[in-house]
């Protein structure tokens, strides 16, 4: 079946890249800040074009593509991110670079990549998806090309990127050796019917999978190229990194694991597990060192990556029930972080903008010179550090209480424990904030109203997933059943 | 039997070339290797009786890729001085180490699997209709999100490289 | 008859120098080349095991074409990257594109 | 009237929230409504009494109680009961109340903070009339510390002076560590009789509720409680100091009312006492050694107050010494005479130093019988009835006290003479050196001048008393005044027999009174002997241990300093090195050098990323063939 | 009736948040605003109070003033009332709700006086109240400890930005370890709920898990710890204490008051709601060794206090001590021991914020808290020291204020269980006493320095905190049964408690 109507957001959303090419092709003078709103209004376009498919029936392309829920959860979640990160853009780009449309086109680009990688449900199509949204990334991370720490970055990206996409495709040959094919409903079929036993390629294929997807969303040790790409990159791009790049690494493997691998879980859960558990707790530990904040914010996101790892794993143990809820809550989490780091880096852009600093030192004082964005970037950190009345704490709650199961209680206690340790660095920004009076000459500012705006409402966002998470909770359900349906559950008996 | 000679030949001469790549004293001769390299690999598909990704392989790792790095190399001022490389580094030996075991397993994987089908007989030749269908239908999602991938590499290393005014 | 093994031991053989040449070498070009090598061993990988497994399919070989399309597109990309560190800094050793770290 | 006999505590309670309250706003800072509430209580106690004796015998002890909180099956009531015994205490305490607060006008004019220590003045009668009314352990043990507290504020009434905050601080924290005592014994009885009701209790322990080493230890602890308020070895070293606050306090709570509290537990809890195996021979044996070690440091003293001090607790080891022989009604006598006579000394030595203008040591008195004659004359029967001349009050109980210890063994009998001749021994020491002889400082004779009415009418109302208080041991007299019987037969009715004099007894005690008097006066008359020094210079070493009270103190300031505190020096250490900084601030130390390790792994070099990266792989490739296989 | 009070519940929770969300709004410089707005909220918070502690019937359900408002169900694996907004209070939390009333009022009237960045000390003041409210309010896990945690977290602005002495070192101290210990109760939280299987946070629900049998007593031996051990951060549990002094010692006066008054209250509070409610099995296996670390907590407080040498540090100490009664009478398991724990939760409450306020209103003048700078200071500030003096003497026991009324139930409770160690807590009483009158004879009486000659007395607003809270001391300390009563039905509903 070849339904082409399946895509329709995702044709607008490269059709507006290519147009916002076109633009600045055309008439190179335009204001950079143009652009960026030029790609908010075809990323909204992109969000309402995905509404309809809401509740939609899935439609399979060739069984390479899907689009159910879970795909749509994506979509919207995707074109949020870019809408969000391409506003952050707005000042920020516009007197840093000669040529922009390149970088919004980019955005609108990766965001697709990372709904297709969200609609996967073979091999290939994953894998290039993947690289869609890399290559995107590695682009805008470089964008500042003069800026030695931007190029530095990208370098680092780059490299380490192929190396890692050589392990993931070397790990996906070997499980296609095995099974013959690379639909997931294929391999779940496959690696069921195999007679028992270990297989050594399956363990090394999965292992080097693990690998490729772990670099993507920056689990220790794969993360190491992430401190520096989130230093490096243009403030929006961090970002863009810490938020679409992570996503999109989950939706692979949500579709990969629940579709296809879960059904040799022994073989893999305890290496989850284990990955899991370092990622959180090197990310924490080394957060705790940092001063640069895009550094801080990057080591902090490697440990909730630990955090949602722990689902994962927790899909691993589970059955079917455990697989739906730990999905559902990872993918409620999901949104509350994303929701948090956006509100972050909205209030860190706009303090950037204004001092062109971004180390936490930098901050001193803020809550003296810019009261409201010290209050927006206390509520991200606290929300990541799962304090009440910020998404953090109803989702990284629920998706612990989701994932815990007997066998996995050291594991949420670990995760629980780690995010005791980073509330201590959280504080440390808040001590330069709150606790110091703002270097001589600083004096009170109002922030640039779009960026102010956007972080009012990213705040109340963060606050109302806080809350009152049943909405959004239900949503995430609504994308976890869908996942759950054409999960390798429904295809073979399992234990 | 004269391709199982020839086999082994090719396969020698390519692990040869192979770490000729990785060990050569300076990049460009290691470019040159790993011109020889792909080329050699270009030969297995051959061996395998797949002559359209022998092509592919030739046309763009041997040819593309290659002049791409070399050009490359000339553009970094590398090469044409030929300028032994500053020594590996220092990591190299820990990196041997780990390189070996990451052979010895990919080895072990290779030899302690039981493989499906029939990995002991010949290998099949694939028609290139068969290889030209799959793509075009069956793979069709993924060929289009190739053709953006491309552009998207394309636009970019325009956008890196690109001279302007104050460079 | 050369049986599958062969190439599957060819293409670790040439993954792992590969590898070797990533963590050993501090030339960006000759990383990049090393991946090449890498991501050459998966095609092969892919090849064979369509050829000996899957040859009604052919999802390997379709697998190794789009391996070989992303590999030169990337390498394209990260070329332009070198250059790019090349002129700011004069370099394109990645040893010394090390400001970040810590 | 009996059943609310709880009305004598409410009124000098309301009184000392009103006083605390506005008494410094009153005319004449309120010392009025002091002395009115004192007379109230003192005629609301006679109605009291005449109820009670209507009443009769049978409805003793007359109990009211409410409930006051229950938990579960843990049920409280509170009230009171009133019986014989505590219409003693009634009387000595509203008595000696009523005087004390009339001589304070005068003592403690133009004193600071006048209308605040006639407010806690109100404040202690109340305690200590709750403390006799209490019909369980718990309302007692409220009492008893709140009189504790009124003692400790009065104590260190004048908080300006070092010495008197020490030494309230001491009073208050050495019958503290009593009162634990008496807590765990309290708790200790509810927790084998269900109840804290004194009746209940004793009943209960008839019945056999505690095992016979429980009851023991249990009896301990309550008379470590009234040890420690009664000043008994080794709790007496408040006492002494006690003297800091004002002499009318020292006369009403350290001579007549508080300290005697302890005697008056024991009495109470006597028949508990009778049951619990040895626990009498530990109160005579505690009686007996507080009598004679406080009779020898007496000897040492030169400061009239602190004389009367150590007097006082030798006088309630004589208690003890009593009620040790389970005597309780010769225990309790004493502690009715004693009350009397030893008020009547305090107010008599407050007299004289408000005479004399704050002078107390007998070195620099001398004479004053010149000067202050009514002074003087009381001041002579008090110390006649203390020193136990017949047949002033103070004979009476005494002798009652040794008919008691008769029975005990000769050994008690002839410890317990040796205290009484050194009662008579130290009591003419201090009167012949204070009233009698040639002034000894000029400079203090030449202004010093007989105290006010205010102060000299309760002199002579306390010394009337002293000479008659006696007489209520007879059975005629109490059967005169309406009592049933003499005051043995009153306060328990179970005595074996109306009392009769013991001629032989008196001889004896007459005995000692005249070789304690003589010999006091032979060497002490008209300044023969001009200072305390016989003893002095006779063992210079041994007179020094007298005076420095058997180095009880010093021992005491020692443990404090050294053990007590020293021990908090370590655990403060302790808290801050160990626990704190090691403990805490050393394991985040730690989380933090793990990053700090961790971060350097973060080289910055694509090849040592690359490296983590294989290095990931074959890790969770060998985790994986570990665990899942 | 229940449904009904139980909208007092919502308004005494939203109440402060709101108040929090309109001073965001009231410029920075309207300090006078800000001010009385809090003065009156605070006011009506001790109405409500008030209402709450007495409209809780002593008879009848434990339970009462019940409300539930669904709030995340079926989505998940959250069942029907997976998470709801229960409301209720039992015996228990009807006195620590009165506590709060009280002590918060208080705090608002001292922090009267605060002139930097006032408007944003009320904001976090408030938020934290709302905090305390929601914890003793919440019947449900979930808003248990998300209300927990806001009660906790102001603290670290609190201290940072308004302390003194050391505040960042105090302030981080503080706000890690309790947070910290939370950790512990996010473990508790997850094993529970993961066992009880009823995909809820109800806690009736969880109590009854817990109670038969559905959370195996093997788990409850595991799980009991991290309750107990996360609670008992906050609530000074030996060696876990070294906040304490610390933290005091650089809090703002009504944040101390706040702090050591009420939050103290919520660790130990947490300990009856999720070790004893919650976990019967485990309470009973562990509670042995709660009451060694209690009696270690209780001696140590009181021994570390004698040679102390700053206020708060001898009040840091004096909580850690009267903090380790708490725990020896919820380690009883006795009825009365743990009414008394329950008892002294309050009294420790008013006691310490009276002392808190004081050291207050001393050092906002002197500059100092060395004990050994002042001397005679009662001849400057009588009703201080008057007040001082009340405080201390609840503190050190004495009958009439609601120290003893506490104690004496823990010490019968003790006494009954482990007699031992009810004996080592009235020597740790005895030695109150000795710190207490110490620090009284040295700061308040002898001669007057002359340094000080210029104090002033408590301020109007500092007296009618202070007279507010003397009054609740003298309250529970004078007339028992309004407290114990309503205390009763609730100790002896809980599981495993003996009589």
């Amino acid at each position: 079946m070849r339904d082409f109507t399946l895509f329709i957001p995702e044709y607008l959303a490269v059709g507006a890249a290519v147009a916002i090419l076109a633009v600045e092709l055309i008439w190179p003078r335009i204001r950079k800040d143009y652009l960026a709103y030029a790609t908010a209004a075809g990323a909204l376009g992109w969000l309402i074009a995905a509404i309809p498919y809401i509740g939609d029936s899935a439609g399979d392309f060739e069984g390479v593509l899907l689009t159910d829920d879970f795909t749509t959860y994506f979509r919207i979640l995707a074109a949020g991110i870019v809408m969000a990160i391409a506003l952050l853009s707005a000042h920020y780009m516009r007197n840093r670079t000669t040529t922009a449309g390149e970088y919004y086109g980019l955005l609108l680009v990766a965001g697709t990549g990372m709904v297709l990688m969200a609609a996967s449900r073979e091999l290939l199509t994953a894998y290039i998806s993947l690289e869609l949204l890399s290559f995107s990334l590695y682009i805008l991370v470089g964008y500042l090309k003069r800026d030695r720490l931007s190029n530095e970055a990208s370098l680092k990206y780059i490299l380490l990127g192929a190396f890692s996409s050589a392990m993931l495709l070397y790990g996906i040959s070997l499980i296609y050796g095995v099974t013959g094919t690379t639909s997931y409903e294929g391999i779940a079929e496959a690696l069921d019917a195999r007679a028992g036993g270990t297989d050594p390629a399956v363990v090394v294929g999965i292992m080097l999978i693990v690998a490729g997807v772990g670099f993507k969303v920056s689990a220790a040790p794969f993360h190491m190229w992430a401190p520096d790409a989130y230093q490096g990159a243009p403030l929006p791009i961090t970002a863009f990194l810490s938020t679409a790049s992570k996503a999109a690494g989950f939706a692979l493997i949500l579709r990969l694991f629940t579709g296809a691998l879960v059904v040799d879980a022994v073989e893999w859960r305890a290496a989850i597990a284990a990955l899991a558990a370092i990622t959180m707790t090197a990310g924490n530990l080394i957060a705790i060192q940092q001063t640069n904040l895009k550094r801080l914010v990057a080591y902090s996101s490697i440990g909730q990556v630990g955090y949602m790892l722990v689902a994962i794993a927790a899909i691993g143990y589970g059955n079917v029930d455990t697989a739906a809820s730990a999905s559902s809550a990872l993918l409620l989490h999901i949104v509350g972080y994303t929701a948090s780091t956006l509100a972050l880096f909205a209030a860190l852009t706009a303090h950037y903008n204004r001092t062109g600093d971004d180390s936490i030192a930098g901050l001193r004082g803020l809550a003296e010179t810019q009261p409201f964005l010290a209050l927006v970037i206390t509520a991200s950190l606290f929300s990541f550090a799962g304090l009440p009345f910020f998404a953090g704490f109803a989702t990284k709650l629920l998706l612990f209480q989701a994932s815990t199961s007997n066998g996995l209680l050291w594991l949420v206690g670990l995760a629980a424990a780690n995010s005791f340790v980073s509330l201590y660095y959280y504080l440390m920004v808040m001590r330069q904030m709150y606790l110091f009076d703002p270097p001589e000459g600083q004096t009170r500012f109002r922030p640039a109203p779009l960026l102010g705006a956007l972080a009012g409402l990213l705040l109340l966002g963060v606050l109302f997933i806080g809350i009152y998470p049943q909405p959004v909770f239900e949503a995430t359900d609504r994308a976890a059943s869908a996942l759950i349906e054409v999960s390798a559950w429904g295809l073979v008996p399992l234990p | 039997m004269t391709t199982e000679i020839l086999w082994w030949i090719f396969a020698v001469a390519i692990v040869a070339v192979s770490a000729g790549v990785v060990f050569a004293r300076t990049v460009i001769h290691s470019a040159i290797f790993l011109i020889l390299s792909l080329a050699g690999v270009g030969a297995m598909y051959l061996f395998l009786t797949i002559e359209f990704i022998a092509l592919v392989q030739f046309l763009i790792y041997g040819g593309a890729v290659t002049v791409l790095i070399l050009l490359a190399l000339m553009l970094t001022r590398m090469g044409v001085a030929g300028r032994p490389e500053p020594t590996t580094g220092v990591q190299a030996p820990f990196g041997a180490l780990v390189a070996a075991g990451l052979m010895a397993t990919l080895i072990g994987v290779a030899v302690a699997t039981a493989w499906p089908g029939d990995p002991g007989g010949n290998a099949v030749a694939v028609s290139i209709k068969t290889i030209g269908e799959q793509m075009f239908q069956h793979y069709g999602a993924p060929f289009m999100i190739t053709a953006a991938l491309l552009l998207v590499a394309f636009i970019g290393a325009i956008v890196i490289a690109r001279q302007e005014d104050d460079d | 008859m050369v049986p599958m093994e062969n190439y599957l031991i060819l293409s670790g053989i040439l993954f792992s120098l590969g590898v070797y040449g990533v963590l050993a070498r501090r030339n960006a070009v000759l990383v990049l080349m090393s991946v090449e090598l890498m991501l050459n061993a998966v095609s092969l990988n892919f090849v064979a095991f369509s050829a000996y497994l899957d040859p009604d399919k052919a999802t390997g070989i379709i697998f190794a074409v789009f391996v070989i399309a992303v590999a030169a597109a990337e390498v394209g990309l990260a070329l332009a990257i070198v250059i790019r560190l090349f002129r700011n800094r004069s370099t394109a050793n990645v040893d010394e594109a090390a400001t970040m770290r810590w | 009237m009996a059943e609310h006999a709880w009305i004598l505590a409410a009124v000098p309670g309301i009184a000392f929230i009103v006083m605390a309250a506005f008494g410094r706003n009153l005319p004449r800072q309120g010392d009025w409504l002091a002395v009115l509430c004192a007379t109230a209580i003192f005629a609301l106690f006679f109605a009291v009494l005449a109820n009670f004796l209507n009443l009769g015998g049978d409805s003793w002890p007359i109990q009211n109680s409410i409930e006051w909180t229950a938990i579960g099956d843990f049920e409280l009531n509170m009230g009171i009961a009133v019986d014989p015994i505590t219409m003693v205490m009634l009387a000595v305490i509203t008595t000696v109340a009523l005087m004390v607060n009339i001589f304070s006008v005068g003592y403690m004019k133009g004193e600071p903070r006048y209308w605040w220590y006639f407010a806690v003045l109100q404040l202690f009668v109340a305690s200590m009339l709750m403390l006799v009314l209490a019909d369980n352990l718990l309302l007692l043990y409220v009492a008893w510390e709140l009189v504790g507290l009124s003692s400790f504020l009065l104590i260190g009434h004048y908080w300006e002076r070092r010495s008197a905050v020490e030494a309230a601080k001491k009073a208050f924290i050495t019958t503290r560590v009593g009162d634990v005592g008496l807590l765990i014994g309290i708790i200790l009885f509810w927790e084998a009789t269900g109840t804290f009701n004194i009746l209940e209790i004793t009943e209960h322990v008839k019945n056999g509720a505690i095992g016979d080493t429980r009851l023991f230890v249990t009896m301990m602890f309550i008379l470590l409680g009234a040890m420690g308020k009664s000043a008994q070895l080794p709790f007496h070293v408040w006492l002494p100091d006690a003297m800091e606050g004002p002499t009318p306090v020292s006369a009403l709570i350290h001579a007549a009312t508080m300290v005697v509290a302890g005697v008056y537990l024991v009495a109470r809890m006597l028949p508990v006492f009778e049951l619990a195996g040895d626990a009498l021979t530990v109160v005579m044996v505690v009686g007996l050694l507080t009598a004679l070690f406080s009779g020898v440091v007496a000897f040492a003293q030169t400061d009239i107050k602190k004389v009367l001090a150590y007097s006082t607790v030798s006088q309630l080891g004589f208690m003890f010494v009593a009620l040790g022989a389970g005597y309780a009604s010769a225990g309790m006598f004493h502690l009715f005479t004693h009350a009397f006579f030893k008020a009547l000394l305090f107010l008599g030595a407050g007299a004289v130093i408000i005479g004399t203008h704050h002078h107390q040591e007998m070195g620099q008195l001398g004479g004053l019988w010149r000067k202050m004659p009514i002074t003087a004359a009381t001041f002579l029967i008090g110390s006649l009835a203390l020193a136990g001349l017949f047949p002033l009050a103070g004979f009476w109980s005494k002798d009652e006290i040794l008919h008691a210890v008769e029975g005990q063994g000769t050994w008690a009998f002839f410890l317990l003479s040796i205290a009484a001749i050194m009662t008579a021994f130290y009591t003419a020491r201090l009167f012949i050196r204070t009233f009698l002889g040639k002034p000894r400082d000029e400079e203090v004779a030449s202004h010093t001048s007989e105290v006010s009415p205010v102060m000299t009418l309760p002199l002579v109302f306390l010394a009337f008393m002293s000479i008659v208080a006696g007489f209520f041991i007879f059975h005629d007299f109490g059967s005169a005044l309406g009592f049933p019987g003499g005051f043995s037969e009153f306060v328990f009715l179970h005595y074996p027999s109306a009392f009769h004099v013991d001629w032989g007894l008196v001889g004896l005690s007459t005995v000692l009174f005249v070789v304690g008097t003589f010999g006091g006066a032979w060497l002490y008359w008209n300044g023969r002997l001009d200072r305390s020094t016989v003893l002095a210079e006779w063992q210079p070493k041994v007179y020094e241990m007298v005076q420095r009270k058997f180095y009880f103190d010093d021992l005491y300031q020692f443990l404090i300093d050294r053990v007590v505190l020293g021990f908090s020096y370590l655990v403060s250490w302790f808290d801050r090195f160990a626990v704190n900084d090691t403990g805490v601030d050393g394991s985040a130390t730690m989380t933090g050098y793990t990053g700090f390790v961790l971060k350097h792994l973060q080289t910055g070099k694509v090849p040592n990323y690359a490296m983590a990266i294989a290095v990931g792989v074959v890790a969770l490739t060998l985790i994986s063939l570990a665990v899942g296989s | 009736m229940d449904e009904a009070q139980g909208y007092v519940l919502v308004t005494a929770l939203a109440l402060p948040l709101l108040a929090a969300g309109v001073l965001l709004f009231v410029p920075g410089t309207q300090k006078m605003t800000a001010r009385y707005f809090s003065a009156v909220i605070g006011a009506i918070l001790l109405g409500l109070s008030v209402y709450v502690f007495l409209a809780y019937q002593a008879s009848g359900d434990p339970l009462q003033m019940q409300l539930r408002w669904p709030w995340i169900e079926n989505v998940g694996f959250l069942a029907e009332n997976g998470i709801s907004l229960h409301l209720g209070v039992d015996g228990i939390s009807a006195l620590l709700t009165l506590l709060t009333g009280v002590v918060a009022f208080a705090g608002t009237l001292i922090a009267w006086k605060l002139e930097y960045r006032a408007k944003d000390f009320f904001i976090l003041f408030w938020i934290l109240i709302a905090g305390v409210y929601g914890t003793f309010f919440s019947l449900d896990l979930f808003f248990f400890f998300f209300f927990y945690e806001l009660a906790v977290v102001p603290l670290y602005l609190l201290i940072g930005i308004w302390g003194s002495t050391r505040k960042e070192y105090g302030a981080m101290k503080l706000t890690l370890m309790l947070v910290g210990g939370s950790v512990g109760i996010w473990i508790g939280i997850f094993a529970v709920v993961h066992q009880a299987g009823a995909g809820s946070f109800d806690l009736p629900t969880l109590w009854a898990a817990g109670q038969d049998g559905t959370i195996t007593p093997d788990m409850q031996k595991i799980i009991f710890p991290f309750f107990v051990v996360g609670c008992g951060v906050l609530a000074g549990l030996w060696p876990l204490h070294t906040w304490s002094p610390d933290g005091h010692m650089s809090a703002p006066t009504s944040v101390s008051m706040v702090h050591a008054g009420v939050l103290m209250k919520l660790g130990a509070f947490g300990i009856i709601r999720l070790g004893i409610q919650l976990l019967p099995d485990g309470a009973e296996f562990w509670m042995p060794a709660l009451l060694v670390l209690g009696t270690i907590g209780a001696l140590y407080g009181a021994i570390a206090a004698l040679t102390q040498r700053d206020f708060k540090l001898i009040s840091g100490y004096s909580s850690v001590s009267h903090m380790g009664y708490v725990l020896i009478g919820l380690a009883t398991l006795h009825e009365v021991g743990v009414s008394g724990a329950a008892l002294q939760m309050f009294s420790h409450g008013v006691m310490t914020a009276l002392v808190f306020l004081l050291i207050g209103a001393l050092y906002d003048q002197a500059h100092t808290r060395d004990l050994s700078d002042f001397g005679g200071v009662a001849k400057v500030m009588p009703l201080w020291v008057i007040a001082y003096v009340m405080a201390g003497l609840a503190n050190v026991g004495l009958p009439g204020l609601s120290g003893f009324t506490a104690e004496f139930h823990i010490f019968v409770g003790a006494f009954r269980t482990y007699p031992v160690f009810g004996g080592l807590a009235i020597l740790a009483a005895a030695i109150a006493a000795a710190y207490m009158l110490r620090m009284f004879g040295v700061v308040f009486f002898g001669p007057l320095n002359p340094r000080w000659k210029e104090l002033k007395d408590l301020s109007p607003l500092e007296t009618v905190s202070a007279a507010l809270l003397i009054l609740s001391m003298l309250a529970m300390g004078l007339w028992w049964s309004p407290f114990t009563d309503r205390l009763a039905n609730t100790v002896t509903s809980l599981p495993g408690v003996i009589s």
